[in-house]
Formats: structure tokens, C-alpha cells, sequence
């Protein structure tokens, strides 16, 4: 199994979501982070002089599901978080050894 | 100087009331001072300043967490704008001896001849007290005029038009609607306390700029008010001092200032009841932030009415004002211009509805004792009063509007009126301000 | 008409002080207008009316952020409903010529017979402000009730509720106590400012609501505010406007105004001292949360004697009123009923503490000032004031908490009052008015 | 009892001026109460007990989110000790009838010979009266104090500071400048309401207990405060506030009054642009903080001035105290002593200012008015104002900061005064209250 | 080494903290998000008809532990986090490569 | 490619921050989060006895970067985070299996 972290825009949430689902992905745990990129924020120009805003709000979301459907899903994702502009974000894969649903106590897949 | 103008003000209120008639002549010692309307007014005074502060809270809390200081930069900024222009200059425009009915001459520049423990404009005042009252609606206008163009536009921009606008758009309409100018020439109207000056004024300028300015860019995230109870705080403010707004325009201690307290109540609560209600059958769920704009409404739509209608009257006017701009919200979609805050379809319409139905319903029996004798709402018969409302109406949201296009247009031709993508995306707290509102 | 009435609320401030006595007869022309005491009333009328949204920040401050914007909605829906109840018929079902002592006539039904400017029912002040005046209370209590039910009771099941009781509850109350009713016939009694009609009233009735509506679900995380400086601005409004609830109520500008208002601040500060210490005894840290409690329950405590009493007699009415109300939250647990926001525990206890100490200690020159001659506390040996409170409050109490089991039982079998476990953990905000309160 | 000092207080508004002159006797009966007058008062006295919590909020909002309770509960600490103090000691040794000058006599003790109906020591309210606004200012200036040591001082420790300090500190010093002291035997001076006793009284003891207890420690994030909109909204209850603190300070409903609301309005206005004018060139940007920060300046600039000034001389003010407590700020990263929250740099200097502007600019024609025939500021010839003001600032900064300091460094003996390492990172609000202020 | 993260209904929290200290474990990080399950949230009756609201507030922990204290840690959680209704969340197990303790700079081993 | 999670003390992030720009990492995700110790919190004086405070406030960061960089990264953290007290957190190193660009849509590796 594994875990598929997305940072993206804030604004793309809602897309984001409705691709999942027309996938099948429903489930997913989301927060709000703050982001630098590469370039270390965005610079701006004041009176006195140019000024760096280099945190960002983000949002992340977390989504475990198995191994065969990282494609779609990171496809899914990409796609309805793109706006091609700097900032759009990142996705990372991390492995997950094990996922356990705690109302049954069962050992869960992803159906 | 022609103190001819005093008496139907001291009268009436603060109001439009105009009907030819042989002004009585005031002797130069003016007036004598009455201490406990001075105390309604110094109260009045402090309410109604309440409120500038407290629409700032209100469009704070509706904003995105990213655009609250800038919300409340620009309030603050007007407070200081506002203010220095009026005691200096804004004043004597309005108020000053009527020049041709177009603007008052400039015999209260600086406030000279504002004396503060003498009565000449308004019987039983002191004039710098009636500057001061007037002060502060100068205030609340201008202050509602930045919830239309929120999130995007440039304080320095904004600054500028505000100054502008103080002189060439606000003080005339003052001048023409309560300071003795043309309107009374040629329309029996009724404005107790500023329909048309406040809420029709700020709410068709807040138009005209949210259509110059343009959208909000789509990487903002609309209609998700950061912090709602900071709306409830800010509109809370509001309805405490509208007491002061509708009750002190009476700028007596009278039996006019108790109704218009009375019927600034019921309307208030009608216009939320009825958002609400229409909100449930709308969209299934009654919204809070729905019945505080509605209360906002019915506060708007009695305001030119105070001083003239009963209870009953109270209750129709805040069924309107809750039902139209409820309707004007709806359908805001359709509409080009982002007005952010719903300035227009709030203070625009409602006023425009407040000042229709003030023609509609306005007490004979009441408007006597306000001090307009004779004058009626059309389902009395009073056919010169309604169609008066409907001209001054048009006449000051025209001029306000065109001038106030007129003006930002003038202001984008030298400077960026707005933020770029990139800034807007960050939000203009840290991008003007440099300050984050939370760090919770 | 019977104005007979009036002479003594007139004189005594809004209180239920009644000795039998030759009421001298008003002159169909009414009692001369008093502007500085009308200033004063318009003042605490505005002050009062502030109280309403005071409170629903104060409650909604001590909730979880879930349930925020349910208790602001509520507050708003009390606004209404409340203000149009009263204007229509509560306030002639509490301040009509009576009926048998039981319920006021329709004399006034629509506010006919209701003028703004001109004096009947109190000296001094006209009519229509009374009724405004009195309309804030009315608001107040209903709006204090809320807390007890918080976070569980559905919006429509609570409007059909507040109807039916400022009805059946709130106006009959009213009129026992201050408008002429029954009480008067059998009992010497005081209450100032609204210890049984406000404060005991609201909290038993809150009581009776509680334990019909039941005990918040498990999901739901107790005790853990979640905004406590909303809290603190909601019990800075309180406080503020109390100036106006005790002060106002001496229905003139005259020094029992001034001596409540003295009264007032000495209670409230003494009782959020007690309540701080205790709390630092008892737990080992003083809670600010406590301590604004704590001055809510002294304010509560001076109600009924603001009018009554001197500075000495007011630290022992706060002390008491921190003590007392302190121990009822403590032993809370105890209680079957889910009182959310303890207000039995401080507008009940507080209330009826207030009550029975104002039959104790009243002061025989501050009482007879203020209109009540010969009446005097225990302590003065004023057995019949002592048992007239008594009897008071157990018969307003009795009646509040019966008649409103009542009135929610039978709304319970029409329709849910309350929400189910899933929306309970949802949170009302987001089931009952699709908001959130923060996005932040 | 020597009621000598009642005329010019009456006449003057609260006040230092003392010329040497002949007071006219006042008959045992005392003065006729004014009722306009004592609504206006009342009044007053609500608006300045508001800027207690107003100061709570606005000093909240600027501290990091674990130390907000802290703040609101010492906040509520000063409530409780200040107004108990005043009602049993502080206001005797304050007004009560000189003794050699330096404090009043026990004729008041508990409020003895306090009538709330009649007027002895004020003209037209009674004195009950006097003393409920008196202790309004003394709340004010003890929960300014507060503000220096933030985040860091014991609850306990603070709590035995304001004891000792109300009783050895304010009340002498209220006596000097206002209750007939010394002063008035040796200098001209003028305060209108509370420049000295007020705030360069407040400014100079939060520096001296800022330096005794020390720095905040270097686990604290400083600058970043925590909840903007909560600062705007207890500046917006300042600013409200400040109508009753210097137009009250006129005792009267007169010119007086009114004038003082002129020029308070128009220097929080002027000061609070000049704030934001000079950050935008010094640091790029206008800051909201800082705009509301120049307001507060402003309106502490003028507070001594209030009564003495037009509006032209406002704008002097205004701009001086922005831009002299924005230096201060700016300079403030120099100074030993961690002055958290800028109490000396806001109310010590803008007081100074305020005064030394008073000794300055007052206009003969308003003093006069003021009933302080004949005193004039320094570009009229009034040498000996300007160097009585002087003097008076200085007796009382020394006499407040040295006398504060021994305090603070004696109760230092005796307890811990600050926190630890541990409880300070961890927070006051959860180390002291146990409670979180958030839980959103 | 492994992380365990608990996504759990916020009420838990107490619960799951107390029977972690029950069995030595007292370390861990804790954060509020917003959770999706498979269901993609409650649906709910307003008066114009159906509404769904898909993302509700959880908490998540997370635990750093050897690989052989696994079992003990999820079945501590799993019985304190339980109601047995839908939401109850879901327990996720990833591989941890290395510790480091800041205040020292040593490798980290839980004790 | 790997994630460095660091949990620091919330007044450290600056310095951390500066210290990864100086060795060229500009990328990273913060957010805030509670922590417990192995102390599970600590312990204070309250007139009636002792109490004890046990989620103390931290911030957490999220770092992918190559597995070169492990060390430079983490020592880098630990000089600008340690202030040798208890309580200045931990760091840990999870694998990761890709990373993705959004705006690009391409694998990412960190230059
Ligand atoms: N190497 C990384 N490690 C952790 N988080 C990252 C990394 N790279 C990017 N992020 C997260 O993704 C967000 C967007 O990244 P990116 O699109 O690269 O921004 P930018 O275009 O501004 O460089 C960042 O704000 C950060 O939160
Ligand atoms: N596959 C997943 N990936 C990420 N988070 C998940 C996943 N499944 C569940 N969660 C988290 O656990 C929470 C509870 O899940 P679950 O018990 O399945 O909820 P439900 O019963 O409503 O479907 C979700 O709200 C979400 O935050
Ligand atoms: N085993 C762990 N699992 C998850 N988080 C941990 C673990 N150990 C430490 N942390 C996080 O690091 C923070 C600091 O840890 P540490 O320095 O050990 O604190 P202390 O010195 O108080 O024990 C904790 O508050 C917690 O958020």
C-alpha cells in the first residue's frame, strides 16, 4: 500500500476532491500547511524596497490506497491541480506497510 | 450670512424636508442652548462614530483571513481622511451658506464660525456639535464604500478617492439634501436620517467602483467569511448605533427621536426575520450571517423614514428591505462588477427602497410633528412627496455614480488602482500592511 | 383607561414595590415630558438593547467552534421574534390596564395608545419609550434562556417556544410584578430592575428547558470553550449596558439612577472577586472565565436592589452572588439537567439570591428616595418585605418553570426539538445554518 | 469639611487649574442638581468603565496566544481591587478635604458623606456621582500599567502592586492635580482630564515595574501578535470610550463638552495618519497596528488639552503625539527595559507631550470659557503655565516612578514576582488560569 | 522503526493518550485535520432537500516506535478509539528509517 | 529519495529556516502541531497541588529531499534547532518512492 501526499493551492481543493471522486477515491485527510518552494516564497516591492513573503498557505492531503492505483490517482491529481502557474504544488509517494480500519479493527484495502 | 436655512433643520431633523415657506429670522444672538438635547447629541455622536469601526469589523469578518488588515487599514484610513477633510473643508461645503443651492460657501473653512457654546444652525445645539454629529455620517459613508471593492484595491488609490470624493461627491449631496441647497427649489422630499446622503450615496459609488476596479482574481477564495462572529460583533455595533443614527437625527431630545428609535427597532428586526425566512425557503437553512445583513437592511430601509412613520409602517419598510435586498443578493451573480460585500444591493437598494416607501408611507400626523407640515406619503395623497423621493433619489445616485466613475477612472490613468495576480494572491494584509491578522 | 399605575413605577423606577395606597389620579393630559430623563432613558434603552447580542457572544464564546454560529442565529431569531411579539401584543398583556390582576388589556394592542410624545404611564418619559425600554428586557431574558439548551435544541422548535412563551410566561410576569397585577394586592414587595422577571424567569425557565430537551451527547466536547476573549467582550458588553438595565431603570435622571449605577459596579466587582478566589482555593487558580462569571452573577445579585440598597449593602449582595452561584456550578454535576451554559446556576441562583438579600437589607432612606416609603429589609425589621419576596419569588419561579415544562412537552410531540446524534456531532452550524464560524 | 474646591472643579471640568483666588463659599445645601448634567455623567461614567476591557482586548490582541487570559484576567484583577479600594479608601484620600495639600482626609471613608441626591462637591451632580466617574479613571489607569509587564509578572504579585500602589500612588496624586493639593499652592497648571494623573502617571509606573521585573525571556515570540482584529476592536472601544473620558471631564452638558469631542475626535484622527504616514516612509508600509496605536497616542495627547484647545490646535497635537510616540517605539529596541507593550512610549510620552502642548497652545478665549480665567498657553504670554506644566509633569513622573519602583522591588522581597523559564514558555494562561484562550 | 499515524475522532484523543501512557508509550505528535471516509462524508435533510457535508474534523497522531512494539501500540489505540460507528477512523503504519533526538543529536531509540 | 520530518520548538523555525537557505534547501512544508515528550509533558505548581501541561506546542517540518543530502540536511536542523534543554523534539527520515512536480507534471528530483 501507499500513501500519496499532495501540497497544492488552496483554491484547487475543491476540483481536487471532485476529481478523486469521480475515480472512486473518496477517502482522504486533509490540513493546512504552510509551503516554501524552491524559490523560497515570492518577492514584492514596497516603498523602501523589495520584501520576500516566503510561507505560503498550502493545503495537504493525505491519501492511502494500493499500490496499483498510485497512476490514476496522481494522474487525477495533477490534472485538477494544475494551474501552470509557480506554486502548484508537489506530490509525494511514501510506502505504507500496513492500514487498519479501527471501527472493525479489521486489516483494510482500498475497494 | 443667511442662518434662513436653521430653522426647518433644528425642526425636522436632519432631513431633505423642503416646502416653501417664509422662513422665520433668526436674531444673531441665534439660539438658546438646550442641555439635554446637547446630551442626546453628544451621546448620538459617540454611537454613530461606534459604527464606522463597527462596519469595518463587519466586512472584516466576511473577508478571507488574507484581506482583514487591509480592511480595517482602510477604515482607519478614512477615519483620518474623512475627518481632516470635513473640519476643514468638507464642512463648510455642505453646511456653509447655500451658493446658487449648489454648494455651501466657504464661511466655515477651518470651522471658523463653529462656535461651541453658541446655536445658530440648529436650535438648541451648539454648531460644532452639529459639525461633529455631522462628522461622523460623513464617516460611516465613506467607510461603507470599501466593502464593494475589498481584497484588490490599492489603499493609495483608495486615498486618493476618497479625498476627491469627500469634496466633490459627498459634501454637495450633504449640501443639497439637508443643507439648504436646490433640492428644496424644486422637490417636497423627506430624508430623516440620510437615506439618500448615506446609504444611496455609498452604495452607488461602491458600484461604480467595483465596476472600474474589476473582479477579484479566481485564486481568492470567496464566500467563505473568515470569522463570522467578528460580522456578528461588527453588526451589533451597528444596530446599537443606528440608535444614534436614526434617534439623534431628531438632534433633539424629543418625541421624534423616541419614534425613531421605536421604528428603527421593529424595522431592524423585521428585515432579519424576513431574510431569514426567505433564506429557509430558499435554500433550505436559515444563515446567520443572512439574518445580520438582513437586520443591516432594515436598518437601512427605515433610516430616511425614521422621523416619519409609526410602528406599523416600521413593520412593511423592514419586510421590504429584507425581501429586495435579499433579491438583489440572489441575483448578484448576474451582475458584471464584484461587489464584494454586497454594498450596492444592501445600502443602495435598501435605501432606495427606504426612500420610496418614507414617499409611500410617510404619517401625516407624524411629519407634522417632525416639523414638515403638511407633508404626506402617497397612500394619503401625497403625490408631491412621492414623486419628490423618486427625483431626489435619481438625482444623487446619477451624480453620485457618474462622478464617482468619473473620479477612479481619472485616479487608474496615473496609478495601479489595483493589486497584480501575484499580490493578490497573497493577500493585500501582508502585501500593504505587512501584518498577518492571526497567528492563532 | 386606568392610568393608576403609573404614579408609582413612575417614582420608583421599574419595580414591584406595592403597599396599598390612594393612587392619585392623572389627568387625561398625561404628566409634562421630562428631556434630560428621556435623554437618560433613550441612553439605556440603546445600552439594554446591547445586552442581547452581549450575551449570545458571551454564550457562544464558552461553546465549542461548532456550535457558534447556532447560538448567534438563536440570538438573532429571539431578536425577532421577540420584538414583534412585543410591539403586537406583549407589551398590552404586560402594561394594559389589568384584568383581574392577572394579564394587562388589549388597550395598547399594535401600540395603539402608544404615543411618542406624550406621558402617561410613567412620569416624564412618553409611552412609546417605555415600552422600548421595556422591550430590551423582555429581549434579554428570552436571549439569556438560550444558554441552558445550547448546542442540541432545534432553531424551529426554540422560535415556536420563545412564541409561545413571551406569551403565556414573560408578559403575565411582567405584569405581576411591574405593571400592576395581582402582586400588589397580596404582597410588599421590590424588584428594581428585574431580579424575578428577568433573571429568575429566564433561569428557571432554562432549567425546565434542559431537562426536557436532555443532555448533550458524548460526542460533543464539554467544557472546553472555544473563544474565550469572545467570552470576555460579550461580559464587557454586559457590563457595560447593565449601567443602563439598573440605571435606566429608575425610569429618570435622578440620584436613584446614580446610586444604582454606584451599586452596580460595586456588586459586579465583589462578585468576580469572590468567584476568583474561591476558584483559587478550591481549584489552586483563579479561572478568567470564572471571573467574568463571576461579575455576571453580581450584576444578577444588585438587580432587584439596585434601588434599594447603598455601597456596603452592595459588596455583601456581590459576595454572595460570586459564593452561591460559584457553589451551584461547582455541585452542577449533581444536577440531572445539562444546563450548558449554568444559567440556572447564575441568572436563577443569582436571581433569587438578589431577591431574598433586597428583602433583607433594603434601606429605609434609600427605599423611601426612591419612591417606596416605609418599606425597609429584615434587618430593619421589614418582615413584610422579607415574606413578600419570599412569596415572590417562589410564585414566579413555580409559575416560569411550570408553564414552560409545559410549553416544550407539548411542542415535543408535534415535532423533534432536538438534533439527532449524528448532526449533534456534526455540529448545529453546519446542520441548522450551512456555516461555519471560522475559516481561519 | 472645607467644600472650597468644589466651584472651580465644577467650573473647569476635572482639572488642575489653580490660580490663586477667593473661592466663593457654598452653603451647607449644597448645589442644585443639574439633570442634563447628570445624564451626560452617567453616560460618561459607562463610557470610560468600558476602556477597562477596551484596554484588556487591545493589549490582548497584541501578545502571542498564551498569554491572553493572562491579560484579561489581570484585567478583571484591577476591576475587582481598584473599584473596592476606591469605594472604602482611594476616593476619600483623593477628594476628601485637604490635609497640608498632600492627600484628602477620611471624610469620605466608605463612602461617608457620598449623597446620591445631593450635590456638594461638583456643581449639578451629586457626589456620589463624582466618585463613580473618578473611579472609572482610576480603573483606566491602573489596567494601563499592565500592559509593560505582560506575559511574565505573577498574577499575585501584580495583584499586591495595584493595592498598595492606588492607595500611595494614584490617590496623592489625583489629590495634587485634581482634588485640591498642593499644586495648586505653587503652580498654573492645567489638565483636563487625566494627561498626569492619567497617563504619564501610568506611563512612568509600567516603566518602573517593567524594568524591575525584567525582560521576557527569549522562548517568547515577541512581535507577533496574535489576534489583530481583537486590538482594532478594543482601540474602536477606546476611541468610543474617550467621548465620555474628555467630554465627560467637562462635568457638564456644555460648550465645554462639545468642544472637548471636537478636538478628541480630530487628534486620534490626526495622530493615527501621522503613525501611518511616517511608517510608510520609514518602513515601506502603513501598519494597521501601529494607525490604531497613533489613534490611541492621539487621544492621550489631547486628554490634558481637551478643554483649553480648538480645533486647530488638535491638529498640532495630534500629529505631535504620533509622531513623538512613534519614535519612542521605533528608539525602543535601546532602552534596558522590555516595555512589552509600549505603555511608557504611548501614555508616558504622549502625556508628556499632551501636557507641555496644553502649557503651549491653550487658546485664553476656551480656558476662559473652561472657567480657568486668564490662564494661557506660552505663545500667548503664559510663561507661567507652560513652566507650571513643566513642573507638574515632572513632580509626578518622579514621585509615580520612584514610588512605584520601591514597591515593586519590596514586594520583590517577599515573592517571586515573574515566572520561570518553564512556566514562561509554557505560557501565563495555562500556568496561572489554567486555561486556553483558543480552541479553534 | 515505524510511524504509526491514528486518524481518530477528536472526542478519543483523551482516551487514546491515556491507554498509550498505560503501556509506556508518551511520546507523540498530534494535529487536527479534516478527514473524508469511504462513505465521502454524512448526508443530511434540510428543508429543500438533501445535503452532504464530506469533511469532518479528526485528529491525528502520530507515534515513532520500534518495529516489535507495533502490535501493542495499535491495539491499545484501537480499543481506546473505538465506538463502533462510522468514522472511527483509521490506523496507518509507514517505515521510519532513522531517529534523532535534537537536544543530543543521537540516534533515537524508543525505550 | 527521502522526507526529514523534524518536530522543533515553535521560536526555532526561523533559525531553521535560515539554516537550510545557507545550504541551499529552500523547499519545505511547515505546519503546527502538539507534541508530548517521552516526559509526557511538564510539571507545575498550583496552590492546591501539581499539575501537569502535556501537548506543548511545536512545529513540524516536512523536507524531501535526495538521499545524499540526509546529512547535511539533519545536521544542519540539529545546530539551528538544539537549544539543549529538554523538549527541543526530534527527527526523522521516512523513505519516499517519487515525487512528482504538479505545475510540470514531471518527476522531481531536488537540484
Ligand atoms: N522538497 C520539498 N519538501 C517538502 N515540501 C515541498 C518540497 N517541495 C515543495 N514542497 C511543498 O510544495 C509547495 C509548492 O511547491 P512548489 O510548487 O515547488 O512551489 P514553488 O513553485 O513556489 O517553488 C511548497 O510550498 C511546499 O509546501
Ligand atoms: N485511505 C485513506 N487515506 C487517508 N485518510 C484516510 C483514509 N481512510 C480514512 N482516512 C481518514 O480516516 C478518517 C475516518 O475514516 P473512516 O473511519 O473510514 O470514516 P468513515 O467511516 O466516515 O468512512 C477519515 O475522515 C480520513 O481522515
Ligand atoms: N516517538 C515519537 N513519536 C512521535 N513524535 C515524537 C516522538 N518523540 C518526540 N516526538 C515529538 O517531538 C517533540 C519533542 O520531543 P522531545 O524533545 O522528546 O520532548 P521532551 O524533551 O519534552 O521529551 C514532542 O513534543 C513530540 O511532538
Amino acid at each position: 500500500m501507499i500513501k500519496i501526499e499532495a501540497v497544492i493551492r488552496p483554491e484547487r481543493l475543491k476540483p481536487v476532491k471532485e476529481a478523486l471522486t469521480e475515480i472512486g477515491i473518496n477517502a482522504m485527510t486533509i490540513y493546512n500547511v504552510k509551503g516554501r518552494g524552491e524559490q523560497a516564497g515570492l518577492e514584492f516591492t514596497a516603498r523602501t524596497g523589495l520584501f520576500r513573503i516566503d510561507e505560503l498557505p498550502k493545503v495537504k492531503i493525505e491519501i492511502v490506497v494500493e499500490d496499483q492505483d498510485e497512476e490514476k490517482v496522481v494522474d487525477s491529481i495533477l490534472l485538477a491541480a494544475r494551474t501552470g502557474e509557480m506554486g502548484d504544488g508537489k506530490i509525494f509517494v511514501t510506502p505504507v506497510h500496513r492500514a487498519v480500519k479501527i471501527r472493525t479493527g479489521d486489516e483494510w484495502r482500498y475497494s | 450670512m443667511k442662518y434662513g436655512i436653521a430653522k426647518p433643520i433644528a425642526a425636522l431633523g436632519v432631513l431633505t424636508f423642503i416646502v416653501s415657506m417664509a422662513l422665520p429670522s433668526v436674531s444673531a444672538a441665534g439660539y438658546d442652548l438646550d442641555t439635554a438635547s446637547m446630551t442626546w447629541i453628544m451621546v448620538s455622536t459617540a454611537l454613530v462614530l461606534l459604527m464606522t469601526p463597527g462596519i469595518a469589523l463587519f466586512y472584516a469578518g466576511m473577508l478571507r483571513k488574507e484581506s482583514v488588515m487591509s480592511m480595517l487599514g482602510q477604515t482607519m484610513m478614512v477615519m483620518v481622511v474623512v475627518t481632516l477633510i470635513w473640519v476643514t473643508l468638507g464642512y463648510t461645503l455642505a453646511f456653509g451658506p447655500s451658493q446658487a443651492g449648489l454648494v455651501g460657501g466657504l464661511d466655515y473653512l477651518l470651522l471658523n464660525n463653529t462656535p461651541y457654546g453658541e446655536s445658530f444652525l440648529v436650535e438648541g445645539i451648539p454648531d460644532a456639535q452639529f459639525m461633529l454629529f455631522q462628522l461622523t455620517f460623513a464617516l460611516v459613508t465613506a467607510a461603507l464604500v470599501l466593502g464593494a471593492v475589498a481584497e484588490r484595491t490599492k489603499l493609495k488609490a483608495l486615498l486618493i478617492f476618497i479625498v476627491i470624493w469627500s469634496i466633490v461627491v459627498y459634501a454637495p449631496i450633504a449640501h443639497w439634501v439637508w443643507g439648504g441647497g436646490w433640492f428644496e427649489d424644486y422637490f417636497v422630499s423627506l430624508d430623516f436620517a440620510g437615506g439618500t446622503v448615506v446609504h444611496i450615496c455609498s452604495g452607488v459609488t461602491a458600484l461604480a467602483l467595483a465596476i472600474v476596479v474589476g473582479r477579484r482574481g479566481s485564486s481568492i477564495q470567496k464566500d467563505r467569511p473568515h470569522n463570522l462572529p467578528l460580522v456578528f460583533i461588527g453588526g451589533a455595533l451597528l444596530w446599537f448605533g443606528w440608535f444614534g443614527f436614526n434617534g439623534g437625527s431628531a438632534l433633539a431630545a424629543d418625541g421624534i427621536a423616541v419614534n425613531a428609535m421605536v421604528v428603527t427597532q421593529i424595522s431592524a428586526a423585521t428585515a432579519a426575520g424576513t431574510w431569514g425566512l426567505i433564506n429557509y425557503l430558499h435554500l433550505g437553512r436559515p444563515g446567520v450571517l443572512g439574518m445580520v445583513t438582513g437586520a443591516v437592511a432594515g436598518l437601512v430601509g427605515i433610516t430616511p423614514a425614521a422621523g416619519f412613520v409609526g410602528p406599523m409602517e416600521a413593520i412593511i419598510i423592514g419586510a421590504g428591505a429584507g425581501a429586495f435586498c435579499y433579491a438583489t443578493v440572489a441575483l448578484k451573480h448576474k451582475l458584471k462588477a464584484d461587489d464584494a460585500l454586497d454594498v450596492f444591493a444592501v445600502h443602495g437598494v435598501g435605501g432606495i427602497w427606504g426612500a420610496l416607501a418614507t414617499g409611500i408611507l410617510a404619517v401625516p400626523a407624524i411629519t407634522s410633528d417632525a416639523g414638515a407640515d403638511g407633508v404626506k406619503g402617497l397612500i394619503y395623497g401625497g403625490y408631491d412627496l412621492f414623486f419628490g423621493q423618486i427625483a431626489t433619489v435619481g438625482v444623487t445616485a446619477i451624480y453620485a455614480f457618474v462622478i464617482s466613475f468619473i473620479i477612479i477612472k481619472v485616479i487608474a490613468m496615473f496609478m495601479d488602482i489595483r493589486l497584480d495576480k501575484k499580490e493578490e494572491m497573497i493577500g493585500q494584509d501582508l502585501i500593504e500592511h505587512g501584518e498577518a491578522a492571526y497567528d492563532i
